[in-house]
């Protein structure tokens, strides 16, 4: 009897305690800045284009290959705004295979893709693609 | 009015009170072990998920109803309504105050559990009619189990009656002016509480519901407004056998300063609060344990606290060493369950 | 990004005898609108986890994240459930009984894919023994994307599907 | 008048792949007379998604990924073995730090994986509130590990020649935070089953095995310790820091349910000791070592085992050379720890054989991987 009466002792302390719940939609989660979510591409705000220059070594890495870049010659270098010599033409994310395990961050060159904290991506459709201007706009999304 | 007209009445308003106290004890039920969890409960229907139950019932009420192939139509459709009707028929006999009842019956003790215990054949039906193995395994674990109890709480009560000198709930209340029979008979108040557990299928004998072991015993094929009849139905149970322990025990409606209905219902909702607890605590027994418990545990002290009723009424002792017996008795039989459940 | 869904092929089953079409158009309506607020009250899913996803599903029960405020309450057999989480990866080999389990739901049900698995296949998209999409076995109502997501991404599939829930009903008061 | 016998017959209940306690898509085929188990056919299978295959596709950074899902519970336990079987490879030396950083954070996966454990296996009791417990001090760890490698359940954390991120410069006051936490979240725990007579009732004597058998059949971890069998594969196959670090290695005697449930209990209380220890004695320094930038190990074959939560998690790796492993074999705990499972089952009870099926806590991620 008193290991069941400890137990309701327990029970009926924890009732007077503060629950922990976050009331989600309410409530943000409070994310450290290392949380990965999905991810974004970061714009270079003194050129003005992204820092990506679609050379596809994160789609050659990506485990799950969802992600597909190509690249175009970069129309500002000839006006010399830009050192850039080549630049991301399109980025597509297949956000529905992406696992984010961020080895695309791990291997890009020129640090031009991070994890942004976004992570409510659920959609009526399964075929949820993020083009360049989506992946652009990940960060403002979900915050830093 | 004539005298057909206002039982109807009463009857009405009864079933009506019962039917609305299931809805706020499910939501109630929510929120208690929520918090006992250090989490909400429902929050978002309605002010503090009020809306919740009746959301659940309507959503309950829509949805498709489906009779499996394999099962007894007839039986299957009958079971919801065997186990609903006697439970719903129990609430005539009990007083909410003095003049808050349907019919104050003269055997109102005997009545309650006499009309109580024919659900088991609606449980045992339905599960024997879905024609499932896990149904199967439920329903006869429900039916060894609630055989097992319905004598100790019958025992339990009969204590009771004995110093009572009667089987009308009304003089049974009105006999417990000034002391209440908790403390006259708590061995019969705690076999009482144990035995009705296991009558509701609460925890820790939800053995024939079991979600880990039988996922939901003789339900486990309903669908739709169906399977919502055997949910109210348990939780019309659980308020009717509290009620029962409140006026049995703690002197139903008697008490100082506040009106007789209110008290009346501190006392039960008191009861279902310590039911909903046992519930967010403790494990659940096995069922041969649980057949241990009964017959080697709960029935000789069943016959004991008779036992020491009845010298107390043949050699008209004073009320305190009735008292201090049965507390006594209780101390030797809460070392004794460590002993026979390990045997 | 634009968003198609499709009517949830059980709801209109679900509605679509008895006395409903013998009704006025106003009753029916909001009617509707009644049945659809208490179905997006409570959804319950039935319990049921495939693989890693389920535990962060377990995770959006427990106290943290707490889905009983939304009335979410998980139901161990599938005749009592409206929704399906396929939180995991289906294997070719659980497909018949995730199947079989979907079809003992009652109408109106609905389904959410939980993760990239359950989504078109993930990080298991090129093996030779998984699904590749929940949707190839059952009709699925969300997706949820991550892997897995956070309970707070489950929390926001099932205000979607809410949304989605009563928006069928809007859709259908437009059209009386 | 002849006597009519009635005839009995032995009932078949199939337990899974949906079952709220088959913790995953476990199936069982129990011959059952009337509560009591006479046969149990355990199915496997359902949760095969050719983990083993997919990685000979994949380059060797990729393959962590993979790993992580095999055991999800423990995910960053899972990872240890294969980067260190890599680095066997490599020949590469791992900064201390690095080392530190590993025995961190995978003994405060090996609590997360316990305290899943532990509310699981109240659940099959029948009791709800230890899940809820648990899962609050669950998500307390998942936090940190959020903090610490950017994901929650699945991290892809640990690299060859080292870990991809130092730690976060928060990290002594999450920690410092946490283990308190932790400690009262276990004492909660404890109070709420470890004495209650009907948990002991139930658990007490049910699913017992041997010591011998255990290690007949091959059982690693817990569920061996639980019959008396002191072995530790980080005390015993010393590896990265641990014999700097001082650790007891609990054992019970009787090796049923309950020792089963009081040893991870008790591993829980030793983790917390690992993990304290790994606070105070961090070194400074790099946090991963020199490594080549393209991993291309030259050819040979390695078998590296390490202590996961439910036992020995080996991986044998093979190289030919190039980019991609010719073989990643894992050597599963859980799936070892199942064989057992019919000898611990017979003649017991329904309710025992979930309670059972709980106790030796397996992952069908990893059966099956």
């Amino acid at each position: 009897m008193l290991g069941m009466l400890k137990g309701l002792m327990t029970t009926m302390q924890s009732h007077f305690r503060k629950p922990v719940t976050i009331q989600y939609p309410d409530e943000r989660p409070d994310l450290p800045p290392r949380y990965a979510g999905f991810p974004g591409l970061i714009w270079d705000a003194n050129v003005g284009e992204p820092f990506c220059t679609g050379c596809q070594v994160c789609a050659r890495f990506c485990p799950t290959q969802c992600i597909y870049v190509t690249m175009k010659d970069n129309p500002k270098v000839g006006d010399g705004t830009s050192k850039r010599r080549k630049i991301v033409d399109e980025f597509e994310l297949n956000v529905s295979c992406c696992t984010q395990c961020a080895v695309c961050v791990e291997v890009c060159n020129f640090d031009a893709i991070e994890m942004t904290h976004t992570f409510e991506m659920a959609s009526y459709s399964r075929e949820q693609v993020m083009n360049l201007q989506d992946m652009l706009s990940m960060k403002e999304k979900g915050g830093p | 009015m004539p005298e057909w007209v206002e039982s109807i009445i009463r009857v009405a308003i009864a079933i009506g009170f019962v039917l609305t106290t299931v809805l706020v004890l499910i939501w109630l039920e929510r929120k208690v072990i929520g918090h006992i969890q250090q989490r909400l409960g429902p929050m978002r229907t309605g002010f503090h998920g009020f809306l919740q139950s009746p959301a659940d019932a309507v959503k309950l009420l829509v949805k498709e109803d489906i009779i499996p192939a394999a099962a007894d139509r007839w039986a299957f459709q009958l079971a919801p309504a065997l186990v609903f009707v006697p439970i719903f028929l129990t609430v005539v006999s009990i007083p909410f105050t003095r003049t808050l009842v349907v019919r104050n019956l003269d055997l109102g003790l005997f009545y309650v559990f006499a009309i109580s215990s024919i659900s088991i054949v609606g449980i045992v039906m339905a599960g024997w009619a879905s024609g499932n193995k896990y149904a199967l395994l439920g329903s006869v674990r429900a039916g060894a189990q609630m055989v097992s109890y319905e004598i100790p709480l019958v025992f339990s009560i009969l204590g009771v009656a004995m110093v009572a000198g009667s089987l009308n709930l009304e003089t049974i209340v009105d006999a417990q002016r000034g002391l209440w029979y908790i403390v006259l008979q708590p061995v019969g108040m705690f076999i009482f509480l144990v035995a009705s557990l296991a009558e509701l299928n609460r925890t820790p004998f939800d053995i024939p519901v079991a979600e880990s072991e039988v996922v939901g015993g003789p339900y486990v094929e309903y669908s739709g407004i169906r399977w919502g009849v055997f949910f109210l139905s348990e939780y019309a149970n659980t308020f009717i056998i509290s009620a029962l322990a409140a006026v049995v025990f703690l002197a139903g409606w008697r008490g100082p300063l506040l009106p007789g209905w209110l008290w009346f219902l501190i006392k039960t909702y008191a009861i279902i609060l310590i039911i909903f607890w046992f519930r967010a605590t403790l494990p659940r027994l096995r069922i041969d344990q649980l057949m241990t418990f009964a017959w080697k545990l709960l029935l000789p002290l069943a016959f004991v606290n008779l036992l020491i009723t009845g010298l107390y009424l043949v050699y008209d002792w004073p009320r305190w060493i009735l008292f201090v017996a049965s507390v006594a008795v209780l101390a030797v039989a809460s070392r004794l369950v460590y002993v026979v459940g390990r045997a | 990004m634009e968003v198609v869904w499709r009517e949830s092929p059980s709801l209109a089953l679900a509605n679509g005898h008895g006395l409903y079409h013998h009704l006025p158009g106003v009753i029916t309506a909001k009617t509707d609108y009644l049945f659809a607020m208490a179905r997006k009250s409570s959804l319950w899913p039935l319990t049921f986890g495939l693989a890693c996803c389920a535990i962060e599903m377990i995770g959006a029960y427990m106290a943290e994240h707490d889905l009983d405020r939304f009335g979410v309450v998980t139901w161990p057999s599938p005749r009592q459930s409206d929704v399906m989480i396929i939180a995991g990866t289906a294997v070719k080999k659980m497909a018949e009984p995730i199947k079989l389990l979907w079809e003992q739901m009652p109408l109106p049900k609905w389904a959410i894919a939980m993760g990239a698995c359950a989504t078109d296949g993930g990080p298991f998209q090129r093996s030779y023994s998984t699904v590749q999409g929940a949707d190839q076995i059952i009709p699925i109502d969300v997706y949820v994307p991550g892997c897995p997501p956070r309970p707070q991404a489950l929390l926001y599939g099932i205000i979607k599907l809410q949304e989605k829930i009563m928006a069928e009903a809007s859709n259908r008061k437009a059209a009386v | 008048m002849a006597e009519s016998r009635l005839e009995t017959v032995d009932m078949f209940i199939n337990m899974g792949p949906q079952h709220p306690s088959t913790h995953g898509v476990f199936r069982m085929v129990l011959t059952i007379d009337g509560e009591q188990i006479v046969d149990m056919k355990p199915h496997i299978g359902y949760l095969h998604r050719g983990v083993e295959k997919l990685a000979e596709g994949l380059r060797y950074r990729e393959v962590t990924v993979l790993l992580d899902r095999t055991d999800y519970l423990a995910a960053l336990n899972n990872e240890l073995p294969y980067v260190m079987a890599l680095e066997k490879l490599l020949d590469v030396k791992v900064p201390e730090r690095a080392e530190y950083i590993r025995v961190l954070v995978c003994e405060l996966n090996r609590i997360a994986s316990h305290l899943m454990f532990y509310g699981a296996f109240g659940a099959d009791a029948g009791a709800t509130t230890p899940f809820m417990y648990a899962f609050r001090d669950r998500e307390e760890i998942q936090h940190f590990f959020e903090a610490v490698t950017g994901g929650r359940l699945m991290h892809n954390y640990f690299r060859v020649g080292g870990v991809r991120y130092d730690l976060p410069e928060d990290w002594r006051e999450r920690l410092t935070k946490l283990i308190p936490h932790l400690r009262k979240g276990i004492v909660d725990c404890e109070r709420l089953l470890s004495d209650n007579e009907i948990f002991l009732n139930r658990t007490i004597g049910v699913g017992q095995i041997s010591a011998a058998d255990a290690i007949d059949y091959g059982l690693t971890g817990p569920n061996l310790r639980a019959c008396g069998v002191r072995l530790d594969l980080r005390r015993d196959q010393p590896y990265s820091v641990y014999p700097k670090l001082e650790f007891d290695v609990p054992t019970r005697s009787r090796g049923d349910c309950y020792d089963r449930y009081l040893l991870r209990v008790e591993e829980m209380r030793q983790s917390l000791r690992i993990v304290e220890q790994c606070l105070e004695q961090m070194p400074d320094g790099p946090s991963l070592g020199e490594v080549p930038r393209v991993i291309r190990p030259k050819e040979g074959e390695v078998y590296v085992g390490t202590e996961n939560p439910r036992g020995e998690y080996g991986i044998y790796l093979v190289s030919r050379g190039g980019d991609y492993p010719y073989r990643v074999k894992v050597r599963a705990p859980s799936f070892c720890n199942l064989m057992a499972l019919n000898e611990m089952m017979r003649g017991c009870y329904i309710a025992d054989c979930v309670l059972i099926l709980g106790s030796i806590d397996i992952v069908l991620g990893e059966v099956d991987r």
